[in-house]
Formats: C-alpha cells, structure tokens, sequence
C-alpha cells in the first residue's frame, strides 16, 4: 500500500514535468482566471462596503438658510421628527459639513482652501420609513417652501450611479473570468488527454497484466487536481496583493476620495480565497475525471 | 480452464461476417492449443475475447470456471491477473530496462516491492535473460525481446497464457526457441493458447489445433498439424 | 495548385475540428488575454487624454479674497504676468469657479445646490516656465502675502496622485495580458503539438509517399494562424466594447465627475485593434511554427 | 539503381555493436533482392538507409546515381517520390476508404485530381482490388490490406519497391499472392527490395539473397535459397 502511494506521486510527478509546456500553460490560465475571479468578488465586497454608509442612509437632504433663525430651526426640526414618514434625521451643522466637504473633496485642496465652514449650509438628513422614490419626493418638497429652508435636494440618484458603474465593472471582471474558468477546465481536460495520449502503450501495457481502473485513472485525476491547487494558489497570492495594493491603494488615495470607504477586511479575504482555492480543485477534479472517464475506457 | 458456448462475435462498423460465428469449444487445464487460419478468420477476436478485451455479440464464455460475461467491469482487471498476453509486436516499453519492464507488471497490480524483488530476477533466470536485466528493449535482438515479454506475462504465475503469432516478427531459429520457452512454462501447467501461421511450429509440435475459417470453427483436433 | 490550396483549408479545418476543446481552449485564452491587454492599452489611452488637461498645465493656483479690490487685483495681476518665470496665467473669476464647481462636482447635486458663486473665490491658475517642484513652490510662496491673496495652492499633488491610480490599474493589467499571452503561445504550441499527435500515421504516410516538408507543416500553422486571429477578432470585439459600454459609461456617469475626460477616440481604438490583431496573428504564427519544428522533424 | 559504399549505421544509445557494419553491395535496375537474416541482423535497417528514414554513421549511398548523403533535406521528398514503401504492418489509415488511402499519396504530393481519377482505379484493378474500392482497411483481410498498401507504394510509378517483411502477418496461402503481385511489378523493371525470414518464399522464388548478419554482409548470392 505504501508503494502504491509513492507509485502514485511518482507518476503524477512525472506527468506534471513529461508535459511542461501544457502543464505551465494550464496552471497560467487557471492562476490567471481564478486570480480574475477571485478579485471581482474583492473588488464586489470593497464596493458592497462602499456604498454601505449611504445605503437605507440619506435619502433625502434639507438645507437650511445659514442665516435661518432659532425659531424657524426649531419648527423644522420638530415637524421632521414628528412626522410618521420619517425612519430617522440627523443633524449637520455648518462644522459637521465642512468637515465632510474636507473629506469629500481631499482631491481638491484649493477648494477647500477657498470655502469657510460659514459658506456652508447647515442640513437635516432625513431618512423616510418608506424608500419609494415618489414617496420620498412627496414628503420631501413638504418641506421646500416651509421658512428658513434653502432648498431639499434628493441625494439617491448621485449614489445609485456609482454603484451602477461599480457593478459594471465588477460584473465585467466575473464574466471574464467565467470565461476563463471554462478555459481553465478545457486546458485541463486536454492536458489530461494529451497526458493519457503520451502513455498510451503504458496504460495498454497496465490493462494488459491487470492493473485495477482506479490505479490506471488516479495519476492522472491527482495531476489535474495539482494544476488546480497550484493555479489557485496562485490565485490567492493575487488576491491578497490586489487587496493590499489595489484596493487599499486606492482607499488611501488622496484624490479619489469616494472610493475611501472600498475596504476588504481579513475574514472577508480569507472567506474569498477559501472560495478560490475550492474552485480551483473543483475545476481540476471536473476537468481530469471527464477526461479520464472519456478517454480511459477502462 | 476456458470454454466458449454458442459465441459469436461481430464488430460495429465492420464487416457483414461476423468475425466469430457459434463457436463451441472446451479448452481443460494445462493444454496447449494452436489457433491456426487464413487471415482474417477471427483468431486475434478469440484471443480478445478470452481476455475480455472485447465483449462477445451472443453465446457465454468461461474462464477458470466463471462466466466473464457476467464480470462486472471493476473485476475485468482482476480476471486479468490470471492471464498473460503475449504479442508479435512484444509491447515492450522503450523507456524501461528488461527488470523494469518486468517489475513494472508487478508494481501496477500493486505488489510490494519484497515481492518484486524476489520474482523479477527468477523468471528472468527462467527465461534465459539473467545478463540482460540492465539493457534497453533496443538493446536486445527481436527474440530477446520476445522473452522478455514472455517474462512479464509469466511472472505472476498466471493460469493461462495467451498468444498472439508470438513468432511474427521472428526468424525461424529464433521462433524455435521461443516455442521451446512456450512448452517449458505449459509443462508447469498453464494452459496454452496461440494464435499462429506457422507452419513449421505446428507441424513439429503436434499438440492440438484449431482451425477457424471465416470466423467457424472447422477443425478442433488433436495433436494435429497446420492443415 | 487549386487542389494544394484547397486540401490545406480542408486539413487545417478538419484539425480546428477534431480537437475542438483544445481549439475552444486556446481561442478563449488568446481572446481574453488579447481582450484584456488590448483593454489596458485603451485605458492607459483614456487616462493619458483625461489626465493631458491637467498636464504640464495648473502648476499652483492664486486664490484672491472674494472682498479683494480692484487695485489690489490688479497689483497680483500685473506681478504674474511680469514675473519672467510664469510662462502663462489664466483669471479664473467667481462665475467660472462656480461653472467648473458645478461640473467637477456633479456627483453632489446637494453641494453645488448650497455654494453659490458668490461664495467661490476668483483665482490665477498659474504656469510657471520651470515645472521643478522647489521652484514652484518658492514662486507661488511670492504671492502667498500680497495683498488681497487668500492662499496659495499648489495643485500638482492631487493630479500626480490620480495618474498614480490610473497607472497602477493599467500596469496591473497589462501584466496579467502579458502572462495570458505566453499562456497562449504555450496553448496554440501544444494544441498543434497534440493535432501532430493524433495525425501521426497520416504523417507517417505523408512522408513515406514523398510530400514535401511545407505540405505537411503548413496545415498545422495555418491552425495556429485561425487560433490567434479569432482569438484577436473576439478580443477586438471587446474592446470595442470596452470603449463604448464601460469608458464611455465612466465619462457620462453623474457621479465619477473625476474621470470625465476618460475617453477614446476611433483613431485610437483602431490603432489599438490592429495591434491587437497583429499580435494574435504572430502568437498564432511563433507558437505554432514552433510545435511544428520541434515535433516534426521532416 | 542502388549502390552502397563501405556503409556503416550504430544507433545512439543502441547497442555497442553497429546494426550495420562496411556494407558494400550493388543492385541493378529491375533486380529483385531478398534480404535474409536473424532478428536484428540489420535488414530494416538496411532498407531505412536507402529511404534516408535513417543517415548512415559512415559510408555513402547511391540511389539512382545520386549521393543521398549530399541530399539537402528539403529534396528528401523529391528522393521518396522515386521509392515505394511496403510493411508488415501495412500502415493504412483506417478513416479512409482503399480509393482514399491509395488517392492520399498523390494528393499530398500535389498532383492533380485529374490524374489521381486515372491512376487509383488502375493501379487497383492492378492489385485486384477492383471491387473493394469504398472499403474501409477494417473490412478487409490481411491480404488485402497489403495489396492496397502496395497499391499506395506503387501508384506513383517509384522506380525503386522497398519491402520490409511485407508477408509477417499473413497466412502462407496470403502470401504467396502478395509475393506474384511484387513478382509482376518487378517485371514492370521496378527494382524490389525485400527484407523477409519466410524460408518458404525464398526458397521458391529463387532471387538473388543477401545475407545478414550481426549487421555484416555474409553472402550475396544470385538465386540463392534462405540458408
Ligand atoms: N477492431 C475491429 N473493428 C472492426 N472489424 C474488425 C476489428 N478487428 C478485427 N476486425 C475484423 O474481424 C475479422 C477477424 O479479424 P481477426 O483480427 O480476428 O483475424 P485474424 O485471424 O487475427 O487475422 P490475422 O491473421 O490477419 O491476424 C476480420 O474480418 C477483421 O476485418
Ligand atoms: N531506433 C533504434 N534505436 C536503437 N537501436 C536500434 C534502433 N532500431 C534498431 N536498432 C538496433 O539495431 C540492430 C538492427 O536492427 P534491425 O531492426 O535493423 O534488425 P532486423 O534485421 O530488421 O530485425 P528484425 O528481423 O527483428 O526486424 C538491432 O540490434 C536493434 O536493436
Ligand atoms: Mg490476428
Ligand atoms: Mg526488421
């Protein structure tokens, strides 16, 4: 038994190295496709944390007159807390919104250098009970014309365009590297069949003296499962240095200030990279026992 | 040892004929049988057929007492065990030595090495190759060759030895003693079957012969001679 | 001739046919890796044109008091435009700054709603003739204390920062284009060296019969050849996608107002596309020429 | 037609001993020569040189009065244009039809379809195979199966027929057909090289045998018998 379990290696081994060339290109292909997939599910998690802090948030934003007064203050406030449509409000002052507008716009210091937390409006955001959008725009324009309001902007469109454009692109990246995953399992596959072609006299020679299928398939079911676990090896390695280059690059970029709150934390990374290296086998197994099971008609 | 009830055999996409047709035969422990015909008349399909390499189209086919139609496919490689192929063409592997290439049929059933170790160089030594265990199947004259594939089929003491004109490719000294070689390991008891075309081995060894034509059996007689 | 010509389209078809995974395989490879390195090239394209406003153009902006008087104005205005080392200055006045407020941050509608342009500073975007940093930056401190100055910013920082981004992105990607693309060189090399395996008696025969070298190599290059220019022809597709559904969909989105000058004219993305289509053809050609010298020696 | 010069050929990594040692023969046109010998005494060998499948280690080869040693490898074709090729194997393709496999060797020559209409069905009513023109190899003996390879070898009218034991695998009744079809190509004036270890065919033709062995040239005798 033990020999069987040194036979085995020692076979794999020699199929992995017998046929470099394919052997290279396929754990590329699959390095590359996981590496892809892998990273779209990043990049989706960094935008699903993103776009958290708005969504369900800020639905809609009053504006007061900087130079609104106590009373008018008062009314507003109280007519936005009592209303029933109303989830939640909060309060931002002229401080509070400058300090926003710093952090929004770090990309722009000479804009920043020129606005005073004075040019600033004080604002109510408010979030209603019920999201429908002629819902909120109803209960929003209530407030337009009351006293001491500058104006009640609806802030849901601005949010939901980014995360369409960041669904674009993540969509973009997993259909590719779907494609590529298919790739991945073909390469495979051939890889195995090329590796059966080029022991063709052997296996004749192994079904000849009696050879059990199991000891004739195994070597080659083990080498698509080794192009797997390497290429998802890979893969993982990819996936952590886009999270620590690309994504939180990307979040300490001075510039592209939206994008501060793209963060992947470490539980997700590991749970993402479980999922790689899963797939990677899977797509290994799959590929080698179709092409064992076709082309060994043992 | 092997009995054929009713086979027949036709292959998809091959001829109208079949390539075996009713053939009835008993074959007892310890014979040596020659298969003899013009070609084509199903002698390489009969040997394929004991080994389970083809399946035969109708009729039932015995080996060592158990029916191998009813084998489920898992066990084919067990079946096997107990019969050893021999081939014109030898079917040696380039890349081994003589020992490796014997040895090798030994490790893919799973035999621990104590075991190989011992068996390889005895029926090396049996079949007169004990020099030769280091050298190539390049290396070694076509009857050589020969032995060396005669030791693989050999080694695990199978019931049966199966051959197809194991002489084919040789000249005819050299075809003498690989027949000398076939009598010593049928004289251990194995059965013998061979396929063959030559009429100076069938007519000096006189054991008997089966005649096939066109995929029938025409002739089954003892101690017979090629026509 | 006519028979040669048509028998090795018929070869050449039949061997695409008959190992048709490995065909699919090595065409979905080579498409995605043309796809993607192609996709880089446009991209570092559109951050090339969305970054040239900027380039070599606002090296440090002089933001005036909105309260400064004319004299003082005109004092700051005349020390720009004397001093030899600026070599050109654009007035940018309160109505401006608001238009190109309004434009840069279209992505919060709420913002633009609570600045007017009264609350925006007029500013000199000024160029000076030496773009070394040191220099700038003693320049622009000059006007920091004049006079009706509010602040002096230096604005380089935030550009330098977005190129830095955008490169980072384009660079990833066309090192993963890069190693797809040896990935398939070593795919379209082994496909042909499996189409050789599987016709080896045809070969065999081939040359027994006397046909000359370029009769039995050909077939198998022209395979190679179809691998990298359908491979090539789908990543052209792509592309073209790429442009029109993702930069343009960057470039028109409300809220990434920051990569609105992202854009790829035709001129560029026909360039690229014949590049693109070169390569495929010479990956097809390198890698299939050499399967067929190595494997058969005729 | 064939003339060798002092021709030796060792294989790399083969054995110590050169499969073919300072061989010196001379064959005229229209000669019909059987080649005899052990196993591995160097016939195939022999017949691979003059079909420069293998380049010899030392000596020159004349075939048709050129030196295929100075050949560039490019005109290789243009030489195995001139010489057909026969085995024991038969080496046909077993997807195509006896029409097709004789048609492929003069389509992947570039000739015409014109003269591959001509020619095939006449080179098979040649080999008497008339009537077997859209079988598949499969559906065909042993016999036949050679014919049609001969058929291949010859439709190209080669001034040269190399046959290395073309009769291995069949019948001696099979043979002895095959072995009247050479005899009438020979008569064509087409040169005929055969490697063979069937005493019987040799003894009865009565051609001129060359003998080898151990890769020596041990007797060269103008209607000479195997032994
Ligand atoms: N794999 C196959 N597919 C289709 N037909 C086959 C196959 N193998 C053999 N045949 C056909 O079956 C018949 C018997 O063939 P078989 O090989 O058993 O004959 P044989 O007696 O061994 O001949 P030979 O002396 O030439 O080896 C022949 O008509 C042959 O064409
Ligand atoms: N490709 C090869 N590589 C190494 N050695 C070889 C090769 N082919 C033949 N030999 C060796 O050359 C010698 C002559 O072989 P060859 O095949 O010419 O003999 P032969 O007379 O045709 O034998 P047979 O009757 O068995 O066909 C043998 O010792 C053989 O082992
Ligand atoms: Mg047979
Ligand atoms: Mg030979």
């Amino acid at each position: 038994m033990a020999l069987k379990i040194s036979y085995m290696l020692k076979e794999t081994g020699t199929n992995l190295v017998r046929r470099i060339s394919l052997t290279i290109a396929a754990i590329l292909t699959i390095s590359i496709s996981l590496a892809l997939f892998g990273s779209s599910l990043l990049a989706r998690d960094g935008v699903a944390n993103a776009t958290q802090r708005w969504e369900g948030g800020i639905e809609f934003v009053v504006w007061m007159n900087p130079e609104a007064d106590a009373d008018q203050d008062a009314a507003i406030r109280r007519s936005i807390e009592e209303s029933p449509a109303v989830a939640s409000s909060t309060y931002v002052s002229q401080e509070e919104a400058f300090e926003e507008f710093r952090e929004m716009f770090a990309d722009s210091p000479e804009l920043i250098e020129a606005v005073e937390a004075s040019d600033l409006p004080p604002s109510y955001r408010v979030v209603p009970t019920d999201p429908d959008a002629d819902v909120v725009v109803e209960l929003g324009s209530q407030f337009r014309n009351q006293p001491g309001v500058r104006d009640v902007v609806f802030a849901s469109e601005a949010i939901k365009d980014i995360q369409l454009q960041a669904n674009r692109i993540s969509n973009g990246l997993l259909w590719v590297s779907i494609a590529l995953l298919i790739a991945s399992a073909l390469l495979i596959l051939n890889t195995i069949v090329v590796a059966i072609g080029a022991r063709r006299q052997e296996i004749e020679v192994m079904k000849l003296v009696g050879a059990s299928n199991w000891f004739i398939r195994l070597p080659f079911m083990l080498e698509g499962l080794v192009h797997g676990l390497i290429g998802a090896g890979f893969a993982v390695l990819a996936m952590w240095g886009v999270r620590n280059w690309v994504i939180d690059g990307f979040s300490r970029s001075q510039s592209l200030a939206l994008l501060e709150g793209l963060k992947v934390n470490n539980a997700e990374l590991i749970n993402r990279s479980l999922w790689v290296l899963a797939i990677g086998v899977a797509v290994g197994i799959v590929g080698s026992a179709f092409a064992v099971s076709t082309k060994l008609d043992v | 040892m092997i009995k054929l009830e009713n086979v027949s055999k036709s292959y998809k996409g091959g001829t109208n004929t079949a390539a075996l047709q009713n053939a009835n035969i008993d074959i007892g422990k310890g014979e040596f049988v020659f298969l003899v015909g013009p070609s084509g008349s199903g002698k390489s399909t009969f040997i394929r057929l004991l080994n389970k390499e083809e399946d035969p189209s109708d009729g039932r086919i015995f080996v060592a007492g158990k029916d191998i139609g009813q084998l489920s496919s898992w066990k084919v490689p067990y079946l096997r065990r107990n019969i050893g192929c021999i081939f014109q063409d030898f079917k040696l592997l380039e890349k081994r030595t003589v020992a490796e290439n014997v040895a090798f049929a030994l490790e893919v059933i799973g035999r621990p090495r104590s075991v190989i170790t011992k068996q390889v160089p005895a029926i090396l030594e049996l079949v007169g190759l004990a020099d030769k265990v280091d050298s190539f199947p390049t290396q070694l004259s076509g009857g050589e060759q020969q032995r060396v594939s005669i030791a693989r089929a050999f080694v695990n003491r199978p019931l049966i030895l199966l051959a197809d004109e194991p002489t084919g490719n040789l000249d005819p000294t050299t075809s003498v003693g690989i027949m000398r070689l076939l009598d010593r390991i049928n004289r251990t008891g194995t059965t013998v079957v061979m396929a063959t075309h030559d009429r100076g081995i069938v007519d000096t060894m006189r054991r008997r012969v089966v005649e096939l034509d066109k995929g029938t059996i025409v002739r089954d007689q003892a101690q017979g001679v090629y026509e």
